[in-house]
């Protein structure tokens, strides 16, 4: 057990995963002689040389598209998007072509491709560096989307996806990528199960990726408030763990969900809709969403007040306990 | 026996395309594309070509039965297709769009499991590993860099030693060969793949049947240059052929994989052809351009010029287009009932095939779908009780 | 009041928007010389010329692209999307650019862009032409999401979406193109306002474009079956009418939502989502969702099945109703 | 006076860029590119230079102190972007990326206005209309189609006779000059807008500053030939000039815009350069490239070497280059008390900007936020009450 940050914990990861499976090769602007603009790929391209950690032309759809022939050729291709903002040139073989191609070959081609992406805001950056596009991809049959909130999940979960045998977009919490923590190796949680970080009985709170943390401290100060909060760490967003969530739902009877991603039409309302609808006697009060609001996300000045944390969640656990 | 070929008359006209059997069925020469007649087996070209054709015609019959929702049409494009594919070996990758059906022979692949598609009964229909054919792929451009892609595996493999390149004795990797329309021409994506193709200098030859038409949009909305000139923009060789010359499209797709197999790097080829028939059966061709056009390219047809190639060269019996006529005739009868026989797609699949595994949700609304189905056959079989 | 097509009565529309406004121009593959693949275009050119109804490249990141820059100059774009598809080499200009200029520009640069997109199954066509790509859009924000589901709405509305000084993704229900009916010029609704299409007291039933036409037939079974649906046609995805909705629910206690689209995180999410927090007490059943399933759109021969029908609300409907 | 230039010694090679002022501060003449140089006033071309590099120096400064949050260095290309902006006429319109600093400055935009993006204050800061100079453009190639399609305007604005092209004696259409970098070559849309561009043979010159980097990559990532070959693929003429003499990029630019006002369509100029500090405050360039490299650059510097002309051929007093020092000096300190002074944004502003008119959940949202905002002052005022 090693105590790192999460981006040296992803670093970890890939290495690992170069090292044990030679199908694995990383793509992206930047990652090789720069180890990219987070330093998350640092030194593997001096290790593994540059055809396993190819440094591309400045092209997001030449990325992703290059990694689906490279799935069809038995490759585990894991790209990396520079930013958020910038995933969206390659949209299209998201979508159209790598979501899709297991279906439309009748399950004989595998996609086992990984799209690694920087996410969410709170680092102070200009247009097109804070954003959380999680929805997008978690509305898209085919993809699978998860995101962590630690150095042991980051390290354990970039491991899992790169074996999967389904496309992983892999949310990457920017703001927590120097936060430190305990990599164990302790056998894990499936890829696509949520956690219980913190046990309670009044409330559920749901968070995930850069969240996680905040609803940590919600639920310590609530405590101290008197207030039993659960915590759950949804850690996948596609498939979502729903049974998990319900289950705590069904104990406490209270849920509020937050995201840093706008609200309408984020994870949020996804997980309102099956509550409502699964845990329908059992909720005491409606599930309740603390959400970036729906603008383009702000200049960085305004990023602290606009992005939901600690108050805006506390606020809505104690609107839900009052119900 | 061929005669020693002239030299074209066209030769010296530097965009014209290069002609190797001229529509009168004349082998000529052109110094900037070597070719050796006896190098091509024309006999078989020919039959490629016509079974190419009536493949076509057939699917065309079949969806004006109902039997298929869409086909579209290769009419025209055979020497393109037959010529370019028969430049493969066994172990080379094709990427097509959705109208390489001529390729598609050629390669071996079954011509019936080409049909599901457009009859609906799935999405795909071949495993592309059976034949090295890709599924055909319908958003524009996309396939080109999955190609790039597939070639990148191909040098990596390489570094690997995963390629068998000693046997078989060639010491030359699998190349890659990527069709693509004119109009596919002006999708980023496309471009974006001539750029990494070229920088990794990769073992990929990108086909272009320049067919004049994109829908109802003529070259002419997509550039001001022919295709072939793209590729000085990217750094790679461009080739421009006439496209309804098998001899110059086999002869310039051979060279163009030959180069890439030994680490040449990729090349641009355009066949410049004609889509004789509308975008699809779904289209009006006359609603945007003139008859006296398509009157023009049909005299400018593919298989008749091998055809009178053949004859006045006595390269073949007289009996021999009887033969291949009759083995067209044999193949569409068959087709016909293949197709009728494409089996029906399962209601699970689409859950089955989305994941590697299925996920709980997807569980859930599976069985969800299985009763709803359940019930419709109970309404079905109670009809009238509900109203 | 004329009986026409829903086609034509598009075609009516952008006839109009050309023929009052010389800055309202129109872009797209194949819409001039062709009339559009649907024929919505058709004659268009012909009347307006090749500088008005501009057949574009083959590439859609251009046409919005484009039209970005000539709503910059002035000028009111709407551009045609062929099939739904199609959309996501354009999308890095919708979500990047189109989208955000109004806020980047603190105001100051309006996106009067209308992007025309046929969208929804039902017409036996191959894959990426039957896709209902609208909650992409509703969760981005600075855009309008809206749909017709009639002939009179389709002349209405296109008209609105063009006058709007903010960009609108205009879908169109392709498998509706062909029906017929009214076209007034009766004062009409705003375009983000909902409708009551039939009025009810059991339960609210909402769909939207392709599925209003059954959602009518299912209330007509309902009635025979002695309960009252009321149908509600959303018309707009973004903004959403909740007001409409909620007030209904208010009333019936009930909600089923239907759509094309896929399930998870469809436009059938945030209503539930948003219901469940607004008419909590309100509600005696949980909201429910007949929707496409979370799988890539299927082979044609599956479709009707696969399709959410008169059949799948029904249940719906007799499910809410027996809680 | 300028001596009667010689010519120059690369003219002959056809891919070495055009040089008409040489390091040393001779100006050449090149056939290729015909420019009188009485028609450039050097000492006001050199002042733009030295207070672009003011103001990038002055940014750098006022990121360290924590005034900025990040900053793009355009250290080295000030010839580039001086050199094609006053090629520029008031109603011609920029599209530039977010490096050109240089030619903001020669529009006559408010320098202080570029630096809120930077700060965090707004994601614009200018109105375009005040310069004829667009927003900065974030995203890798996105402003290029918004350039075709502001020329596709112009032109349309000719069709319905809203442009006074009479008055001004010009009787030419304004144009477009859209900024792209080497990197943005590899991006699909850059290339969608040369297709664009040259089928409708739209009045847009495209300038590429090819710094040579793309962040960590070199400009072999991106592409085997010259950035100005990428032209010929597409059908319009490229040119490649030094991208650190002011004169040839003026030449080149005002040709190309002469050009295009003109209706002679697009031109793709490549300004060969250097991008002499890392991509932004934010990078390491140690990490990807050579110190040697950077050196070699220093030698070529573009202000440097119109200062040698100036002072060889004493076109200006020695106290003309004192003054320019000193009015640098004074906008620098100017510069950084108006950054300071910048406004803060008020919080219902993403709010208000994202449509006209705030849609009813927006309103909602914006009373949460203000409720939120109010506890939040709550909350300072009694802190540690709620723990
Ligand atoms: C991204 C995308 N946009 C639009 C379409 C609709 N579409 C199908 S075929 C076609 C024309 C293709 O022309 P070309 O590339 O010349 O190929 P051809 O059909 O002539 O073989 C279009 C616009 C599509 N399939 N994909
Ligand atoms: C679509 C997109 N992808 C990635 C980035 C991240 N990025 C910002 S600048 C840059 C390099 C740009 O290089 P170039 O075009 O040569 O311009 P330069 O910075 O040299 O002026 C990259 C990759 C981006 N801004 N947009
Ligand atoms: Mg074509
Ligand atoms: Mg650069």
């Amino acid at each position: 057990m090693t105590t790192t940050t999460l981006a040296r914990a992803i670093n970890d990861g890939l290495r690992h995963a170069l090292s044990n499976d030679p199908s694995v090769l990383l793509l992206g602007e930047d990652i090789g002689r720069l180890g990219g603009v987070f330093r998350v790929t640092d030194g593997l391209r001096a290790d593994f040389g540059a055809d396993r950690v190819v440094d591309t032309p400045l092209g997001e759809a030449g990325i992703v598209g290059t990694a689906v022939g490279l799935a069809m050729r038995g490759y585990r291709p894991v790209c990396e998007i520079q930013f958020d903002g910038f995933v969206y040139p390659a949209v299209n073989q998201i979508i159209t072509q790598l979501a899709k191609y297991r279906h439309r070959s009748d399950g004989r081609i595998a996609m086992p491709v990984v799209i690694r992406i920087p996410y969410g805001g709170g680092i102070g950056s200009i247009e097109h560096h804070s954003e959380s596009p999680e929805a997008y991809f978690a509305h898209t049959p085919g993809l699978k989307v998860v995101t962590c909130a630690t150095p042991d999940d980051a390290f354990t979960m970039i491991g899992q996806a790169i074996s999967s045998d389904d496309p992983v977009i892999f949310l990457e919490p920017k703001r927590r990528y120097w936060s430190k923590g305990a990599v164990t190796d302790a056998p894990s949680l499936g890829l696509h199960r949520a956690r219980t970080v913190r046990d309670g009985s009044d409330l559920t709170l749901v968070a995930y990726g850069p969240l996680v943390t905040p609803a940590l401290e919600v639920a310590r100060v609530a405590e101290e408030e008197g207030h039993s909060v659960e915590v759950i760490d949804l850690r996948s967003l596609a498939p979502l763990d729903t049974a998990t969530v319900i289950a705590s739902v069904l104990r406490t009877g209270r849920l509020v969900v937050a995201h840093e991603a706008s609200r309408t039409h984020g994870i949020g309302a996804e997980i309102a809709a099956r509550v409502q609808e699964e845990a329908f006697y059992a909720l005491e009060a409606p599930v309740l969403r603390v959400t970036g609001y729906d603008t383009p996300y702000p200049p960085s000045r305004l990023e602290e007040e606009w992005l939901p944390g600690v108050e805006r969640m506390l606020a809505a656990v104690d609107r839900s306990l009052a119900h | 026996m061929p005669r020693t070929p002239r030299t074209s008359a066209k030769a010296k006209d530097r965009s014209s395309p290069i002609q190797l059997l001229t529509p009168e069925g004349e082998i000529v020469r052109d110094n900037k594309l070597p070719f050796d007649p006896l190098s091509a087996d024309l006999p078989a070209l020919y039959r490629d070509m016509v079974m190419t054709r009536r493949l076509d015609t057939e699917a065309i019959a079949l969806q004006r039965q109902g039997e298929l929702g869409l086909w579209p049409s290769l009419f025209g494009q055979e020497a393109a297709q037959v010529g370019a594919a028969r430049a493969l070996l066994p172990n080379d990758m094709v990427f097509p769009t959705y109208r390489e059906h001529g390729v598609a022979w050629c390669r071996g692949l079954d011509p019936a499991s080409l049909l599901g598609l457009f009859r609906g009964t799935t999405l795909g229909g071949w495993d592309p590993a059976d034949a090295n054919f890709n599924l055909y792929t319908l958003v524009i451009g996309a396939q080109t860099l999955h190609g790039v892609g597939y070639a990148m595996g191909i040098v990596r493999d390489l570094a690997r030693d995963l390629l068998d390149t000693s046997k078989g004795g060639t010491g030359e990797l699998p190349a890659v060969l990527v069709f693509l329309g004119d109009g596919a021409l002006s999708e980023g994506e496309t471009n974006e793949a001539f750029i990494w193709a070229t920088t990794q200098s990769l073992p990929v030859v990108f086909f272009c049947q320049n067919n004049q038409w994109a829908i109802s949009a003529p070259y002419s909305v997509q550039s001001t240059v022919p295709v072939a000139q793209r590729a000085a923009g990217f750094g790679l060789p461009g080739v421009r052929v006439d496209g309804n010359d098998v001899l110059a499209c086999l002869a310039a797709t051979r060279r163009a994989l030959r180069k890439a197999r030994t680490g040449g790097g990729p090349t641009l080829i355009e066949a410049f052809t004609y889509r004789r028939n509308a975008h699809t059966t779904a289209d009006d061709a006359s609603r945007y351009r003139e008859s006296a056009e398509e009157k023009e390219w049909a005299g400018k047809d593919p298989i008749a010029r091998l055809h009178a190639h053949l004859t006045a060269t006595g390269a073949v019996e007289p009996a021999f287009f009887d033969e291949v006529e009759a083995e067209a005739k044999d193949f569409a009868e068959g087709l016909r009932s293949r197709c009728r026989a494409l089996p029906e797609p399962d209601a699970s699949l689409p859950f089955e095939h989305t994941y590697a595994e299925m996920t709980p949700e997807l569980h859930r609304q599976l069985a969800h779908h299985r009763a709803h189905l359940a019930s419709l056959q109970e309404t079905a079989e109670h009809a009238g009780d509900r109203a």
